[in-house]
């Protein structure tokens, strides 16, 4: 088992990715903990449950985000897991999240790593289809991955020597060095790992592909309307199990209270984020479901201002009082209904190298003592407060908490992409609400946001420099875990940052469905596999 | 609109005889002089503060309702903070930004309908040319743009709808002011040897003033009304200061859950503003201005 | 002289009451004139004067404001008054017509002028398009428009504003009126084409038979048009008869001055008779006569009490204590208040 | 007549190009489209990358030189966001627009026109004001908060008319009657002082001098008159709507022309959102010079102004 | 006498903006070559229908509109070639009152404050100066001293004539433009007005460029008159011999057309037929030979010069050589 090799701290080889910029709330793509390299591969326990019954029935989803047609070819993930939606309904990858299971064989049915950790050796599962007929071979998983040129596609690029095909079910990945983490970024944090057919896009070509997409997914293409609706159509050839529902239509309804009222009336059957009050409403009416999932986004507070002596955040009594000062269930009960995660860590507990930390504390009377021990007994007028405009709500209730212990601020709230701009151009002072749903593990985290150079860090201290420095090289897992725990609970007790939560996603269920598959894949937001939706009959 | 090119006689405007009210609109009026009030006097007047409140408290329905406490007469919004002083506040802060966007709007607007309609030739073009570009700008499209470039505050705010509704001034003092150059009090103090500014600014400002003042009112609910949409794009005026458009989107979502009196008083109360400036200016148009009619 | 006059007005006056019932604007008071068929009459005054509301009240369409308040009208024997409003809709475009101030603007844009011209035998007559139409052909050929079949299709602006004149003068006449009210019928036109409006209505007059009313403050329109002549002064005849007498004598110290002060062409004179001061507000009207004020010749008398309409033969009245059969004979002359005067202050009136 | 058609012509050429050089200079300021198609944290090369895949690392006159000259060739780009050729973006939402902004037209003109000649009228004090309250109402009320409501009562109480989305006539009724009734008043103002104007014309008292029953002259003569602005103010409105709706469409997820527009500019999407304006504002430019010039043809007053 | 002010040779085209009859023209002479003089103290009378170029030759003298061919004297010196300082004293020197007493007040200004206008724009003068000759003015015109502090509407249209008046001697010019200055009135008014005209010529020694469509006015109050059809001079002359003797077929048919004071008044009619043509596209030769009872094929083709008949100017083939 080889090391990361990271020769180079800034390679950004598993870059943090930002979700989908639209879409309310923050969405992780990895799944990349505990995977089972080398492990024997098992079959998809559920292939043999295809019920003789051919598909019936439609199904309508509430959309919160407007559906690009990018998302329709797996060579163009982007970095944010939005395009999952649509890629678990009309692709197929060789491995990939699954219920239970982060890395499950999907068109490959085993696969193992050289010993010498310098190559990976899929075989491609027997008689599996592309909607048009054609079988799936190792030329399309060749094809796929070197026509694959979405995010991280350089990374492994460069690791991979060479893509070789010896037979028609067999595919080699050649690497330069030994890579450990190929398998987690074959399987889940790229779609280099989706297939497309090569036969069909060499016919038709790129954009041709584009306006009529083929892949080995459980669900046919039938239409589209940029930003407006998709159709999907069961494909009965498909490998694991014959797809219940018919149909799927996807229908963007960017309102959310819009989405509830269609919901209600049984206009869709499942719709994507309903939040708040919202969600209360939904839990109160009889016949809907809510769907919560808490998925990989973690926010917090920052200030950047801790590195200058002049700022009372320079003073760690004050950034503690912060932390102090927030009501963490009383804001997680109203925004997300008490369903999302207080973790206390600007990384998802899911990462790999994640260091558990104490527990948040709500302490206002502490959070005042500390203040006024800093010299700020009446508080103190702290500037400015920004935030992306769409969480704006949950900078309201942080701000409230603020005040209350004496930390007056004034809330900016700065319109997305302004917002995410300015913030990594090091333009904010005062206070900064931030968010990440970004893949990675502890260390890709902590390189972006703490370590110099970090694309949102605004200082650094010098000895987790050092520490950082040490753990790229160090070869052995447990110190390197060690190693990182250790500059995790240094920022814990620094308060660099002060977390908040990571986000539940809430989704409603409606009447007519009997499986939702929302939650079935841990951290996945939407509905997956979408074999396995079924529609209440009864 | 291009097509006002009807050149009409002025008549001469007469001071307003405001002891003959006919038709006066006094409801609104007394609405208007309300709103101000409450807005100079929020301070005194609201029982919390409007920018903080607890989460503990959210969703408080006012004092009648089931559930209701005296504590918060018309009830709390999400963040437990109270309605009512929010609203006062809101009066502040939407009478601030309505009249300060539509003062810089119509500053803006009439000097340069002044200037290039009395100076002409190519001060004319340039400015007539920006201001069709302008117009064919959707207003609120716009809007959105500029705040996402300057990012939302009060101030910004304030010019960005005063910077996207400024072209409305420009047209109407601009063709009222070619009417006006063709009179001959004009002509003759071109003749008494006056200069173009002392002109513009003796002769022709004190005749559009009334016009600017009719717009003035239209607009004003205008403004109102673009800012809430902006808040409900989320780019208006910045939360948690209390805006009654701002309050009207934040409590948007509460009206299909039946916490109506977040959207509903804030509505009320914008609909107040807005129609009673808006009559108030319709008995304006009629009574200052028979030039304004085709507004 | 014919017993039954065509049009005779009896002691008629209409007001204006505004809203709250506080002003009053005795626009028409107590007017009393009588016209036979096919005299023309010429109804002078200044710019308020009431001969609008004078002619509005013939046809009884007054604005909303405005109410006949007494007196009798009489048109060819049927008192006026006394009609309902879909009667006196009869009347209008039927046997009374009327041309307005502005023949250009008369027209309606939207409508060929055969239809326009048709429309009152539509719906006078009840005629069918296609016959309206026929019959506006022929008014546009009595009115001397070249190629009516050609005009009857077109629009108003294809039209120039000599042919509108017409058209409006064919409109007025389509349904053979009795009366024809001009009301300053060409203050907005030049010279030159005035006079061409003047030969058309004389023309019309004359060919049709009708009765005319000109409503003008210019003296030389009557002296070219008519043969009698009323002069209004704040809401009242002061003077009427045939324009021959009164441009040679004038009874009235006001028609005098009027005369007076008009520039000639011919005149040697240095100055002009000017009229002091301002005419009176209508919604005040002074107790006695309302030309006291700016009369030369007024007298206690004149300020104390309105006079009444004196009778002075050859069908002249004057409202004039000099004109009265018991004081000294009036001074017929003009040339008796000429000579004095100048421009003095007019005061601040109203 | 033809020096005047060139000139204006030659005007809104002008305010075009003035348009797009605006609109392009205003979404290059807004920010950079590369840090929202890119994860944050990409290295400087990923976004060099995308920039130069997208055309963003040409000096700026070079870029609007680009545009200009695709534009001529009624080439808009296409769209960074949707991978599509703005045009075909465009004309798929088109329809849509257009029957909203038609449906919404009717609904203002439906509301307006009445009011406004019921308030010229004077029929009576109370329908006035009642309709002129009614028709200001629609002015002074948010069009998000209108549509909520109408989603509240007709779509959750009552459960009659589908909440969102198109493909039915009843779709189409909530959206149109939030736009259109922020409309209504203008159509009412401009109708009443029209009518007001026109009944105070020569020929409408020409007309009731011609004996004309009074409803034949207030339905005929007069009515045919003032409409003219009225229909004039609709059509310029009717490009408007299409690219006003974005709240409108936002709330009943209306596949419009707005909502693409606020797409674009959140995604920073600025094919998109040059494509859209520019088309708008040449829809608004050519109606306008549509009307100068039919106005200049049959009111010959109009050419003698300046 | 030497002449006040003098034009010669003055024109004035506009460029034909929005002309619907644009075509190859292009532009309206509204004033094409005309000369004139006025004396010190004395009055010329400009006639014409709509459209001749009276108001436009009026704006011309008053610097409102710039000549495109041709020179203004005054005092004998060209306009063209005027200082700053020459400039702002030929301003002092040449006033105006026009024809809509309602239009030409500021309306938001006082009575006071119109009057002093041209005093305080021109000269430096003290507050109680400008006030004393305000009063001055008032006057002159036969206005109460009150009027000052008053705004124009609560004045009648003659009062507020004399107002304009009183403003334009504000700053005692040689010359007064009056443009229409009676039509506006009531009848019973203008008297008021002319008579106070012609004194204040008397007591000021004034000149007047009298303009008005008024022929009986016109006549009284000129001197001399100078006839104008679409932009050109027809005739021009003493008041009187003109008014009495018209030569011009044109200002025959004006004269002619002009209203008798007297219904015994009898004259010879000349109804002129047609309408005034655009002066975008006046007629060849002559301009007036369309509509001119005596009209020769040659007055198609030759436009006839200003010559010398029987003690005035006439443009008329009928009395060329």
């Amino acid at each position: 088992m080889g090391s990361p090799g990271r020769s180079h701290r800034r390679l950004p080889q598993a870059p943090d990715r930002k979700t989908s910029i639209q879409e309310a709330a923050l969405l992780p793509i990895s799944r990349r903990q505990a995977l089972a390299l080398g492990g024997a591969a098992l079959l998809a326990g559920s292939a043999g449950d295809a019920r003789a019954a051919s598909p019936q029935g439609q199904l309508t989803w509430a959309v919160h985000v407007s559906l690009a047609p990018t998302w329709f070819d797996p060579a163009e993930t982007p970095g944010m897991i939005t395009p999952f939606m649509l890629l678990y309904a009309l692709h197929d990858a060789m491995v990939k999240p699954m219920p239970g299971q982060t890395a499950a064989p999907c068109l490959a049915d085993a696969w193992k790593m050289a010993p010498d950790g310098l190559s990976y050796e899929f075989t491609v599962r027997k008689d599996v289809t592309f909607h048009n007929g054609e079988p799936v071979t190792a030329e399309d998983v060749k094809f796929s991955f070197e026509r694959y040129r979405g995010t991280s596609a350089s990374v492994m690029k460069e690791r991979v020597a060479a893509v070789e095909t010896p037979d028609a079910r067999t595919v080699r990945f050649v690497l330069k060095k030994p890579w450990p983490d190929f398998l987690t970024f074959y399987s889940s944090a790229t779609g280099a790992g989706w297939i497309v057919p090569k036969k069909y896009i060499q016919q038709v070509g790129e954009e041709g592909f584009k306006k009529a997409p083929i892949g080995a997914g459980p669900y046919k293409f039938v239409s589209f309307t940029p930003g407006v609706e998709l159709v999907f159509e069961a494909f009965e050839g498909y490998w694991r199990k014959l797809p219940s529902v018919k149909r799927l239509v996807l229908k963007v309804i960017p309102e959310e209270s819009t989405r509830l009222a269609a919901l209600k009336r049984g206009e869709v059957d499942i719709a994507y984020s309903i939040r708040g009050e919202l969600a209360e409403e939904l839990q109160r009416t009889p016949g809907f479901t809510l769907k919560p999932v808490v998925i990989q986004g973690t926010f917090w507070l920052y200030f950047p201002e801790q590195w200058d002596p002049k700022s009372p955040w320079h003073d760690l009594r004050v950034r503690e009082a912060a932390a102090l000062a927030m009501d963490y269930k009383s804001i997680n009960e109203a925004l997300t209904l008490g369903y999302s995660r207080v973790a206390n860590s600007i990384i998802p507990d899911s990462f790999e190298f994640f260091w558990k930390p104490p527990p948040a504390v709500y302490d206002p009377r502490q959070a005042k003592a500390l203040l006024a021990a800093a010299g700020f007994r009446n508080g103190f007028d702290a500037g400015d407060y920004y935030c992306d405009a769409s969480y704006a709500n949950l900078a309201e209730a942080v701000l409230n908490n603020l005040q209350e212990v004496g930390i007056r601020v004034k809330l900016r709230p700065l319109e997305r992409a302004a917002f995410f701009s300015a913030y990594a151009e090091k333009k904010l002072k005062n206070i900064i609400q931030a968010a990440s749903g970004a893949f990675g593990n502890a260390a890709t985290r902590l390189d972006a946001f703490v370590m110099k150079g970090g694309t949102y860090a605004y200082g650094h201290y010098d000895d987790l420099e050092a520490l950082f420095a040490e753990q790229a090289v160090e070869l052995d897992q447990k110190k390197r875990t060690e190693l990182l725990h250790k500059i995790q609970r240094l920022v814990h007790e620094r308060v660099i940052y002060a977390p908040i939560w990571q986000l539940a996603f809430i989704n409603g269920q409606g009447k007519r469905v009997r499986e939702s598959a929302l939650g079935l894949i841990e951290g996945h937001a939407y509905s997956a596999p979408y074999e396995d939706v079924t529609i209440n009959t009864g | 609109m291009s097509v006002t090119t009807h050149p009409t006689a002025v008549p001469a405007p007469a001071p307003i005889a405001f002891w003959r009210l006919k038709g006066f609109p006094l409801i609104p009026v007394l609405i208007l002089l309300l709103i101000a009030l409450v807005a100079i006097f929020a301070d005194v007047l609201a029982p919390y503060d409007p920018e903080i409140g607890s989460l503990a408290r959210r969703f408080r329905p006012p004092a009648w309702q089931e559930g209701g406490s005296m504590a918060h007469l018309l009830g709390t919004d999400h963040v437990g903070r109270d309605v009512l002083s929010r609203l006062m506040y809101g009066a502040r802060v939407s009478m601030i930004v309505g009249l300060a966007a539509v003062l810089f709007a119509g500053v803006l607007g009439t000097f340069l309908g002044i200037v290039s309609g009395y100076l002409g030739g190519w001060v004319d073009q340039v400015i007539m040319r920006l201001t069709d570009t302008w117009l064919a700008l959707p207003g609120l499209t716009f809007a959105i743009f500029l705040a996402a470039i300057v990012g939302p505050s009060e101030l910004n705010i304030i010019f960005i709808l005063g910077g996207v509704y400024w072209t409305r001034y420009a047209r109407v003092i601009r063709s009222e002011v070619l009417s006006l150059k063709e009179r001959e009090f004009v002509n003759l103090a071109i003749v008494a040897g006056c200069s173009r500014r002392a002109i513009m600014w003796h002769h022709i400002l004190p005749n559009v003033i009334n016009s600017a003042v009719v717009l003035a009112t239209l607009m004003l609910g205008i403004v109102i009304v673009t800012e809430a949409a902006l808040s409900f794009l989320g780019v208006g005026v910045p939360p948690p200061r209390p805006a009654w458009g701002l309050m009207l989107a934040d409590g948007k979502k509460g009206l299909m859950v039946g916490y109506w009196w977040l959207t509903v008083l804030p509505g009320l109360c914008i609909m107040l503003m807005v129609l009673s400036a808006n009559l108030l200016g319709d008995w304006l148009r009629v009574k200052l201005d028979p030039q304004l009619r085709q507004l | 002289m014919t017993a039954e006059p065509l049009l005779s007005l009896e002691n008629l006056s209409t007001h204006y009451v505004s809203q709250q019932g506080s002003r009053v604007v005795r626009a028409v008071d107590d007017v009393t004139l009588s016209l036979n068929a096919g005299e023309s009459l010429g109804i002078v005054g200044e710019s308020g004067s009431g001969k609008t509301t004078l002619a509005l009240t013939i046809l009884r369409l007054l604005p909303p404001a405005a109410r006949i308040v007494s007196g009798r009208l009489v048109f060819d024997g049927e008192d006026l008054r006394t009609k309902s409003d879909s009667e006196m809709r009869r009347v209008r475009g039927k046997r009374i017509a009327m041309v307005l101030q502005d023949p250009m603007a008369s027209l309606n844009p939207l409508f060929s002028i055969g239809d326009q011209v048709g429309e009152p035998i539509r719906v006078h007559e009840g005629a069918s398009r296609a016959s309206a139409w026929q019959r506006a052909v022929g008014l546009l050929k009595s009115v001397r428009i070249a190629s009516p079949e050609m005009r009857v299709r077109q629009y108003p602006h294809e039209m120039s504003g000599g042919m509108r004149q017409r058209i409006v003068g064919a409109i007025g006449i389509s349904c053979g009126p009795r009366l024809l009210i001009a009301d300053e019928p060409t203050t907005s036109l030049d010279l030159t084409i005035q006079a061409q409006y003047l030969d058309l209505l004389r023309d019309l007059q004359r060919r049709h038979a009708l009765t005319l009313i000109f409503i003008t403050h210019n003296l030389g329109i009557v002296a070219r048009m008519c043969n009698r002549l009323a002069v209004m002064y704040a809401g009242r005849v002061v003077e009427q008869g045939p324009v021959a007498r009164i441009f040679n004598a004038p009874a009235h110290p006001y028609t005098q001055a009027l005369l007076g002060s008009l520039p000639r062409m011919s005149d040697e004179r240095e100055r002009l008779t000017a009229i002091e001061g301002q005419p009176p507000d209508l919604a005040s009207l002074p107790p006695g006569c309302a030309f006291a004020a700016r009369c030369p010749m007024a007298f206690a008398r004149c300020a104390a009490e309105a006079p009444p309409e004196f009778t002075l033969g050859e069908g002249r009245t004057a409202r004039c204590w000099l004109a009265a059969p018991a004081t000294a004979r009036a001074p017929l002359s003009a040339h008796a208040v000429g000579g004095e005067g100048g421009a003095h202050a007019e005061g601040i009136g109203g | 007549m033809k020096h005047y058609i060139a000139r204006r012509v030659g005007y809104s050429l002008l305010s075009l190009l003035l348009l797009s050089l605006t609109i392009f200079l205003f979404v290059r300021v807004t920010g950079d489209p590369a840090s929202l198609l890119v994860e944050p944290g990409a290295s400087p090369q990923d976004i060099e990358n995308v920039h130069r895949q997208l055309g963003l690392d040409q000096p700026l006159w070079v870029q609007y030189w680009q545009f200009i000259a695709s534009l001529a060739q009624g080439d808009l780009g296409q769209s960074f966001y949707y991978r599509t050729p703005v045009l075909d973006l465009y004309f798929q939402r088109l329809p849509n627009s257009l029957l909203l902004a038609a449906v919404a037209m009717a609904f203002s003109l439906l509301i307006g026109i009445p009011s406004g000649i019921i308030a010229a009228v004077r029929v009576g004090r109370m329908w006035d004001s009642a309709g002129k309250i009614f028709a200001l109402l629609g002015l002074s009320l948010p069009s998000f908060w209108v549509g909520l409501v109408l989603i509240l009562v007709f779509t959750v109480w009552l459960g009659w008319l589908p909440s969102s989305g198109s493909g039915t006539a009843l779709h189409v009724l909530m959206p149109a009657f939030a736009l259109g009734w922020y409309f209504a008043a203008a159509h009412m103002r401009l109708t009443r002082s029209s009518m007001l104007e026109v009944l105070g014309s020569e020929y409408v008292k020409l007309a009731r001098l011609k004996g004309l029953p009074e409803a034949l002259v207030i339905g005929k003569h007069a009515f045919k008159n003032a409409l003219i602005p009225v229909i004039t103010l609709a059509g310029i409105n009717l490009v408007v709507m299409i690219n006003v709706a974005v709240v409108v469409e936002m709330v009943f997820a209306w596949p419009g022309i707005g909502r693409l527009l606020y797409e674009g500019i959140s995604f920073r999407d600025f094919p998109v959102v040059q494509g859209v304006v520019v088309i708008g504002g040449a829809m608004i430019i050519l109606v306008n010079l549509a009307i100068d010039i039919v106005y200049a043809l049959i009111d010959p007053r109009i050419r003698l102004a300046g | 006498m030497s002449a006040l002010l003098e034009a010669a040779g003055l024109s004035k085209h506009f460029p034909a903006r929005r002309g619907l009859f644009g075509g190859d023209h292009g532009v309206v002479r509204a004033v094409d070559d005309i000369s004139f003089s006025i004396d010190n103290g004395r009055t010329l009378g400009v006639v014409g229908e709509s459209g001749c170029g009276k108001t436009t030759t009026a704006k011309l003298v008053l610097g409102l509109e710039t000549p495109t061919a041709g020179a203004i004297r005054f005092d004998g010196r060209d306009l063209a070639g005027l200082d700053a300082v020459g400039r702002r004293h030929y301003r002092k020197s040449v006033q105006a009152v026009f024809q809509d007493p309602f239009a030409s007040l500021s309306p938001r200004m006082r009575i006071s404050a119109i009057i002093a206008e041209p005093l305080i724009t021109n000269e430096a003068v003290t507050a109680t100066d400008v006030r004393r000759r305000v009063l001055e003015l008032l006057d002159l015109v036969g206005l109460p001293q009150r009027s000052a502090d008053l705004f124009p509407h609560e004045f009648s249209g003659g009062q507020r004539q004399r107002i304009a008046i009183a403003r334009a001697l504000a700053v005692s010019p040689k010359l007064v433009v009056l443009d229409e200055p009676v039509s506006a009135l009531d009848v019973s008014i203008r008297a008021q007005i002319l008579n106070l005209l012609r004194d204040l010529q008397d007591r000021l020694g004034l000149s007047y460029l009298f303009i008005a469509h008024d022929l009986a006015a016109v006549a009284h109050m000129s001197h001399e008159i100078v006839v104008m059809y679409l932009g050109k001079i027809v005739e021009a002359g003493d008041a009187r011999t003109l008014a009495r003797h018209p030569k011009h077929p044109y200002t025959q048919a004006l004269f002619s057309a002009a209203l008798p004071s007297h219904p015994e008044e009898r004259r010879e009619e000349v109804v002129l037929a047609g309408e005034v043509p655009s002066p975008l596209k006046p007629p060849a030769g002559c301009r007036f030979h369309p509509r001119c009872p005596h009209a020769m094929p040659r007055c198609a083709q030759a436009a006839p010069a200003l010559i010398q008949v029987e003690g005035r100017m006439v443009a008329c083939h009928l009395y060329g050589t």
